[in-house]
């Protein structure tokens, strides 16, 4: 073991893993991250925070860990490049592992075009993959980025995004390849409706191997509306929403079409534990928390192990 | 090249209202070249502020110059007969030309006529696009001949981001993915393998991190 | 003093299209209004923005540009480069507070006389609505005061 | 050939009206050598007695003049006033003609046309035979050439007084009669003919009641440079009238005694024309009515004209056959009595003045010249032509045109007097070596650093700028502006006289900067720029500044408001020329190839033309065969075999070496220069693209034949067009020879909204199938349902034969068309006839209808886009003037040849293809093309190299040299000043169009407003 991460227990168990995410309040009530987290409770291994979420402030995700820990829970500290220069990430790597904190999940984080601070300064001192390299330095080497010796250097599990779907596809699976050579250890995907095309990912993931080095956790968000499926497959960059999937939600009427999401994630998830190579799930049930257990519970991911 | 855009007309006119004469000072260098404060521009900022002043019942005086090139000192003595007969200097040049200005004649009042942009290349007739961001360190021996620092909205060293859709960035359909650029060009030199090493993160002290930049050619230096 | 307000207007014409338009409205006989003042020009893609500006801060009560029809420039696109200068010059000018409405581009070909004419007419009513260039009532203005 | 002696390059052209001037311009600028003659003592001929023509209502003597003194081309031009042709010798190639020159006893080196003569001894000298000879300070017209008197020897009694008047001595007391022999190649008859006296009718009381005028009188009344000084006055009381009456056909048409059969063409329309201007130019209220038997307004464009003038104008049309004048004695007003069709009672309407339609007669010293040149006339006198060789006479070598040759009107005169000179010219072998001529232009002195002395010379144009504005009162205005040195007003200053009064104030003044107050210097910049080189001045110092075209024609109504603009407008001019400097212009060579659009009658005889003058032709046809429509049809009105002709003119232009025809081809791109073209073409069936270089092109592109849908024709078999019948004559004649009853409609799809005009050929070929249906069957009934006959010039005498022979001519309104049905017997035509004022029901083995043609204005749109040509509303070329430019487009380069231009006959689309060879001639003789001074240049110290040029040139000219700066190069340069404005240094300017002389032209118009 790495790490004290529950998350690698799991994984490293050979059991399948479930995490879910927790976007913070944009608020100083810490009840929001509790009532949130709490519901969660039982059903999953880790539980994403994110940090500032869609460029929009939110309250600062290892504050929001921390509750969450507090909670007796386990968070994954997301952290995104785009905020802060490497000082200040590295410094809030070492307090959040020294409240607890032990897993983490390396991003660039959303253009700040897209959020409520288009004007502000987007930093990216180093990018995602770099901040990989720079938290397992910190727990490998025992260094901080800069080179000098880190006392009592942080352990922290290393995650990192990937998106199957976003072009050029041909780089897709290099680009796994070069955050797992930068250290990742376990990867989180983009949420998965295009299922063919996911296999297709994995086929390349496979060839290389990949799948041994890092654990895969299939991403997983369920569709509340033909809207929202709509709203996916044309506005979001970087995700594939099959027209199936599109047709599927606009066929049945609008009270149902929640109950037809919670199922259409069943039925991927179904099919995605198949795949070789898939290590878990996680769960992207954004503002629909509640919705996680059922989910889970449907597709036969609990009870949790304990390990 | 430079390239700037004319500040709004609001703006020019709020720092140069309260004076009477102004001398307005253009650059046939980068600005000219990217129609932003050549002779032109500065005849029609001329001609537009004389009206909007007009029209106000006040006439001010505008004396026109344009400089071969405003960040040296030698083409900016060339001023030095005109200051007397000035209250204030609105420089179209970039921002290197107006601190030349205000470095030379302190006592003058120096304005700001356009922003300075970036620094890029002509696409086409009256396109220019940002390439270079003098970060003092280039990678585009890596990269391809493409820049991510200036061209990927996230200056990734190590791109593409999810958010690249048909070679196009996150952040506008109209902005070019800069790393599915460099994944074309790097293809097409049959470099592809290249796209895995992971770049490390850069040492910004050679860019603007590292506090203001001088070059000192000891050999030239005098 | 009149209390009708005669405006000048500087129309840019240029010699292939709307030149001859202004000739074909002569050889005619139809009759427009004697304030549009023509200046010869080879093409409209001469009509430089500064042209423009000047002609208004001299006390113009307003500015066309009268190019060929569209496809039909005796230099290609001479035309169209006119119309977007036009279009820069308009914005320049609502900028600075100025009624840019003042200032716009017109096509025609050489034969449309009758559309010479009618533009001018049209174009000297609208002037004549939107009253005189407040530059030269304001240049008026000051003179009036320095001699009194 | 070498049996052609030296000297023998000179074409003799007889006869100094516009087609002379016109026929001798052309040779001359095709750099051959012309000798012009006239027996008057000053050329010009009818058209500068007119006072304006249709159907701009323009005054044309400005148009013409420049022309007649256009000073470069007068080089080769021997003109020769005052003689006569004596005697005609030898054959084509070779002539020796004797001409006899009358003592004029004025120096015409000496003259200056002062009028002192004239002044003291009216009676002996002479210069005005307008319509009082009286009038001394008249002249024949302002601009005479030569610019000079002449003195009646029979009436001098003194000369010793006369030359003691004459200051400049340039009275020739001992002038004898001269003769002498001309070794010529070729000749061209342009003399024209004369106007019908009416005097020896009895029934119009013309010459004994003064208010009845001809139409030339009138005309005269009527000019700025007439007896009355432009004036409308009738000649009893010197009263303006307040009702004019035209009677049409006067002496013409055979209707009274003394007349001649043949219709003069051109009467119908000056009457109208004469109307309309009479309401435009001085009273609308005046009642202007027109008496006519047919309104034969059969030219281009000129149905329009009739329509605007009865529904605009207001002009009102009777059509009828007037009796008689009578005059009632204390008043001097005049009655006409006349009957019209639909009422045959008489009426009688009393007119203050009444103008009498008179048409052409040959004189009969026309006659006698005919005689010593050895050509044979027609049974009306005039020069007998073939069918098909429309401007050669009976004897080879001698060519005609005008007039002389059948009646017609100043565009088909100058169409003709082209085509002449260039089949005058094709006679002569010219040497290509040949070292082009530069007029002798004194050099030019250095004005850089010189203050602006500025000269301002203002015209009045006659009334055309002096009727509106008081010049004397504008002169004196100008004279405060800044830099002018020297003012004044200069009349006709496009006239010899003028031009030379204002040369020697230029030099006297020591004036470097002029500004011209006329007309459009569209048309006579040419004219005043040479004038400033003659004193030494680079051309490029003058501005001309339109007063006329661009304030008095269009302020006539405000004298007040035209009067300040003016002044405005030389103030800008002033301002702007003070900006002015030299400028050297820029020259390429010549691309002497041709490039004809369209296989038709008219482009295969340019082409012809043109390759026999050794030119490279390339001949683009559309369809896979040569012919165009003409291929449809068999025979002529005159009966010439249209077939046979056709198929030896393709036989002639396929075999011919130096033409390469293109079938099946068309034009997909084009670009270039006047006189440097390139055009690409897709070729064959199988599409295949090439580029022709080429240095002129002539659009023969022809019409359609119009085929409406109307009256059954293409439902019911037996209803044919005039085409189908034509052939139906010629290969069918037994069902034809079958036919008892046809009735042919006239006017099918043309005079109506949707195709305004008259396609002109209708009438006639009607008439032709008809008589031939005759020859067919002379039983045969044919009746003709026509608005108006119009059978001009000679064609009238088929339609009295074809009336002789009992065809009937029905007439019908527009608003009460004919009725085609079909039954099961036949058809049946209702009309309502206007003389019996009922409808007929009239049964028909076949109904004819004469569609006539209509533009292709597919093609016509599509390569008037790809040539940047304009068209007319009805869809046809338009040509540059369509008074005196009929077969020139206003883009230099461009010819117009055939139905393209407008529907005409076969001998007239022969015609102007020889026409359009003759104009293109004229370019082609040229070795370099001239491309003025109008180009871009860079200040190099200016430039930032930005490329903004490089990349606005529409023709890619501009680089960045190895200076490192831009440069264009004033050979390629279009001179459009696009870069000139985009620009972002201000480093490049458009010469002639600098910034600082736009600049200062607003200066110049608002300088004293503020």
């Amino acid at each position: 073991m790495k790490t004290e991460s529950r998350l690698e227990k799991v994984l490293a168990s050979g059991a399948l893993a479930v995490t879910s995410e927790c976007g913070p309040p944009r608020g100083a009530l810490p009840e929001k991250v509790r009532e949130k987290a709490g519901m969660l409770r039982g059903c999953v291994d880790a539980i994403n925070v994110t940090d500032n979420q869609t460029a929009m402030v939110r309250m600062s995700s290892w504050a929001a860990g921390i509750l969450i820990k507090q909670m007796g829970l386990d968070p994954v500290l997301q952290m995104v490049t785009r905020d802060r220069n490497r000082l200040a990430m590295q410094a809030d790597i070492i307090g959040a592992y020294s409240l607890g904190i032990n897993t983490m999940l390396c991003l660039s984080g959303d253009h700040p075009k897209f959020g409520d601070h288009p004007m502000a300064a987007n930093v990216h001192d180093i990018d995602s993959v770099q901040l990989i390299q720079m938290v397992v330095k910190m727990r490998n080497e025992g260094k901080f980025q800069g080179g000098k010796d880190i006392d009592h250097p942080p352990k922290m599990f290393v995650g990192a995004a990937a998106n199957p779907f976003a072009d050029p596809f041909e780089l897709r699976v290099m680009r796994l390849a070069k955050k797992v050579k930068a250290g990742a250890d376990f990867i989180q995907t983009q949420c998965i409706y295009n299922l063919d095309k996911f296999e297709t990912w994995m086929e390349g993931v496979r060839q290389r191997g990949l799948h041994e080095k890092v654990y895969i956790l299939a991403g997983i968000t369920p569709i509340k509306t033909a809207g929202m499926a709509r709203y996916m497959k044309n506005r979001v960059p970087g995700m594939d929403v099959p027209d199936a999937i599109v047709k599927r939600m606009e066929s049945v009427p609008k009270e149902q079409q929640p109950e037809e999401g919670i199922r259409i994630a069943v039925e991927s998830i179904q099919r995605l534990k198949e795949v070789e190579g898939v290590s878990g799930f996680h769960i992207m049930a954004i503002e629909w928390e509640e919705k996680v257990p059922e989910i889970l519970e449907k597709s036969g991911l609990l009870p949790r192990p304990e390990p | 090249m430079i390239t700037a855009v004319r500040k709004p007309m609001e703006e020019i006119i709020a720092c140069v209202s309260p004076y009477d004469r102004i001398l307005l000072v253009g650059c046939n260098e980068c600005v000219s070249v990217c129609s932003a404060g050549g002779r032109k521009e500065v005849a029609l900022l001329s001609s537009a502020l004389q009206m909007h002043f007009l029209k106000q019942g006040k006439t001010i005086e505008i004396r026109e110059m344009t400089l071969e090139r405003q960040c040296d000192p030698e083409y900016v003595e060339e001023l030095v007969n005109y200051m007397d007969g000035a209250d204030a200097v609105l420089s179209m040049a970039c921002g290197c030309g107006v601190q030349t200005i205000a470095a030379r004649f302190r006592e003058k009042p120096v304005f700001p006529a356009v922003n300075t942009t970036f620094m890029g290349a002509s696409e086409r007739q009256g396109v220019w696009s940002e390439r270079c961001q003098g970060c003092g360190d280039c990678v585009l021996g890596i990269t391809g001949g493409i820049c991510p620092i200036a061209r990927c909205s996230k200056r990734l060293l190590n791109g593409p981001c999810g958010g690249s859709t048909k070679g196009k960035c996150e952040i506008d359909a109209n902005v070019d993915c800069a790393w599915q650029l460099i994944w074309d060009r790097l293809k097409a030199l049959g470099l592809e393998k290249r796209i895995e090493d992971v770049i490390e993160a850069k040492d910004w002290r050679t860019s603007r991190d590292g506090g203001p930049r001088k070059i000192v050619r000891e050999d030239l230096a005098s | 003093m009149t209390d009708i307000f005669e405006p000048e207007i500087v129309a840019f014409c240029c010699h292939y299209c709307a030149y001859t338009a202004a000739d074909m409205a002569g050889s005619k006989r139809i009759s427009y209004p004697p304030n549009v003042k023509i200046i010869r020009v080879p093409c409209t893609g001469k009509v430089d923005a500064i042209h423009i500006m000047k002609a208004l801060e001299k006390g113009a009560d307003g500015v066309y540009v009268a190019g060929c029809l569209e496809g039909d420039c005796h230099f290609k696109t001479g035309n169209l480069r006119a119309a977007q200068r036009v279009r820069r010059v308009k914005a320049l000018l609502e900028e600075i507070g100025f009624d840019s409405r003042r200032v716009e581009m017109i096509l025609m070909s050489a034969g449309m006389g009758e559309r010479f004419a009618q533009t001018a007419r049209e174009f000297t009513e609208k002037i004549r609505e939107l009253g005189p260039n407040p530059i030269r009532s304001a240049i008026q203005e000051q003179a009036r005061r320095a001699a009194g | 050939m070498n049996t052609r002696k030296a000297g023998s390059q000179t074409v003799l052209v007889i006869g100094g009206g516009v087609g002379g001037i016109r026929a001798a311009l052309d040779l001359a600028e095709s750099r051959h050598s012309v000798v012009l003659i006239d027996k008057s003592y000053a050329i010009g001929g009818l058209m500068t007695r007119l006072d304006r023509t249709f159907p701009t209502n323009n005054c044309d003597l400005c148009t013409v003049s420049p022309h007649l003194s256009e000073s470069g081309r007068q080089l080769r031009i021997d003109l020769k006033p005052m003689t006569v042709v004596e005697q005609v010798e030898g054959v084509a190639g070779d002539f020796n003609v004797t001409v006899k020159t009358m003592p004029r006893y004025i120096d015409l080196d000496k003259c200056t046309a002062c009028g002192e003569c004239a002044e003291k001894f009216p009676d002996w000298v002479r210069f005005t035979p307008g319509l009082d000879p009286r009038a001394p300070t008249c002249m024949r017209y302002p601009q005479a050439t030569p610019h000079a008197f002449s003195v009646d020897a029979n009436k001098v009694t003194d000369f010793d007084a006369l030359e003691g008047v004459c200051k400049v001595g340039a009275i020739v007391p001992d002038d004898r009669e001269k003769t002498e022999t001309l070794h010529v190649a070729a000749i061209v008859l342009a003399t024209g003919a004369e106007l019908f006296d009416p005097a020896v009718l009895d029934n119009f009381g013309a010459g004994k009641y003064p208010n009845v005028v001809t139409g030339l009188e009138y005309e005269r009344i009527m000019s700025a440079s007439g007896p009355t000084l432009g004036q409308l006055v009738r000649p009893s009381d010197g009263k303006r009238p307040a009702r004019v009456g035209w009677i049409q056909c006067v002496g013409s048409r055979g209707i009274n005694r003394a007349d001649v059969p043949y219709c003069s063409s051109v009467c119908c329309m000056y009457a109208l024309k004469e109307a309309v201007v009479t309401k435009e130019r001085f009273a609308e209220e005046i009642e202007t009515c027109i008496f006519y038997m047919d309104m034969r307004t059969f030219g281009k464009d000129y149905e329009r004209y009739l329509t605007r003038a009865v529904d605009e104008y207001g002009v009102r049309i009777v059509r009828c056959r007037p009796h008689s004048v009578v005059e009632e004695p204390e008043t001097g007003n005049l009655s006409i009595t006349f009957a019209t069709d639909d009422d045959a009672r008489h009426k009688t309407e009393v007119f203050d003045m009444v103008v009498l339609s008179t048409g052409f007669r040959i004189p009969e010293s026309s006659v006698a010249l005919a005689n010593r040149l050895g050509i044979d006339l027609n049974e009306h006198g005039f020069a007998q032509t073939s069918g098909f060789a429309p401007v050669a006479t009976s004897r080879p070598g001698i060519f005609v045109c005008g007039v002389s040759e059948s009646p017609k009107d100043i565009p088909e005169t100058m169409i003709q007097a082209s085509a002449a000179a260039a089949m005058a010219g094709a006679q002569i072998y010219l040497d290509e070596n040949e070292i082009e001529e530069e007029e002798f232009f004194p050099p030019e002195q250095d004005v850089s650093g010189m203050p602006p002395r500025v000269g301002v010379f203002v015209c009045d144009c006659g009334s055309n700028i002096g009727g509106v504005i008081t010049v004397s009162r504008l002169v004196e205005k100008v004279r405060s502006f800044p830099c002018v040195a020297y003012t004044e007003a200069v009349g006709y200053g496009c006239s010899k006289e003028s031009m030379n009064r204002m040369e020697a104030l230029i030099l006297e003044h020591g004036l470097n900067r002029v500004v011209i107050g006329g007309c459009s210097p569209r048309t006579h910049e040419t004219k005043f720029q040479d004038m400033l080189r003659r004193c030494g001045l680079n051309k490029y110092l003058v501005e001309i500044v339109n007063i006329r075209d661009q304030d008095t024609w269009v302020h006539m109504d405000r004298p007040e408001d035209a009067t300040h603009k003016a002044m405005k407008m030389l103030e800008m001019g002033v301002y702007g020329v003070c900006r002015a400097h030299p400028l050297v212009e820029h020259s390429l060579p010549m691309n002497k190839n041709v490039l004809v659009v369209g296989g038709g009658v008219a482009g295969m005889n340019a082409a012809l033309l043109l390759a026999g003058q050794g030119l490279r032709v390339y001949l683009v046809e559309r369809e896979s065969r040569l012919g165009g429509i003409a291929r449809n049809v068999r025979a002529t009105l005159e009966g010439d075999d249209v077939g046979r002709y056709m198929s030896d003119l393709t036989a002639k232009v396929q075999a011919h070496q130096k033409i390469q025809v293109l079938l099946q081809s068309i034009i997909v791109d084009h670009k270039g220069m006047p006189g440097r073209f390139t055009t690409g073409i897709q070729t064959g069936p199988r599409m295949h693209y090439m580029q022709i270089e080429h240095g002129v092109t002539i659009l023969a592109t022809g019409a359609l034949a119009h085929r409406p849908g109307q009256y059954l024709l293409g439902e019911d078999d037996r209803v044919l067009t005039q085409l189908d019948m034509d052939a139906k004559i010629e290969d069918d004649p037994e069902s034809v020879r079958g036919m008892d009853q046809v009735i042919m409609i006239q006017c099918v799809g043309s005079r109506e909204p949707r195709n305004p005009n008259c396609s002109r050929i209708c009438c006639q070929s009607a008439i032709k199938n008809a008589l031939r249906m005759k020859a067919l069957n002379p039983e045969m009934q044919i009746y003709i349902l026509n608005r108006d006959i119009r059978t001009y010039g000679f064609q009238e005498d088929y339609y009295r034969e074809a009336r002789k022979q009992g065809v009937q001519f029905i007439r019908y309104e527009p608003d009460r068309r004919p009725d085609v049905r079909a039954t099961e017997n036949g058809l049946v035509v209702d009309a309502y006839d206007d003389i019996l004022g009922c409808r007929l029901e009239i049964s028909a083995d076949a109904v004819v209808l004469s569609t006539g043609l209509i533009a292709d204005d597919e093609t016509t749109e599509e390569l008037s886009v790809l040539f940047h040509l304009p068209r007319s509303d009805d869809g046809y070329f338009l040509e540059d003037h369509v008074k005196l430019r009929p077969t020139d487009m206003s883009v230099r380069g461009f010819f117009l040849a055939g139905t393209a231009h407008a529907p005409k006959t076969i001998r007239e689309s022969i015609t102007q293809g020889q026409s359009a060879a003759g104009r293109a001639l004229t370019m082609l003789a040229k070795q370099w093309i001239n491309l003025g001074a109008a180009v871009a240049k860079v200040d190099g110290a200016k430039c930032s190299a930005c490329l903004i040029c490089v990349r606005a040139c529409p023709y890619n000219v501009p680089f960045i040299n190895a200076e490192g700066y831009s440069e264009i190069d004033p050979a390629k340069c279009h001179g459009c000043g696009i870069c000139a404005a985009d620009c972002p240094a201000r480093a490049i300017q458009l010469m002639q169009y600098e910034d600082d002389q736009i600049l200062a032209k607003l200066d110049g118009l608002f300088e004293r407003m503020n």
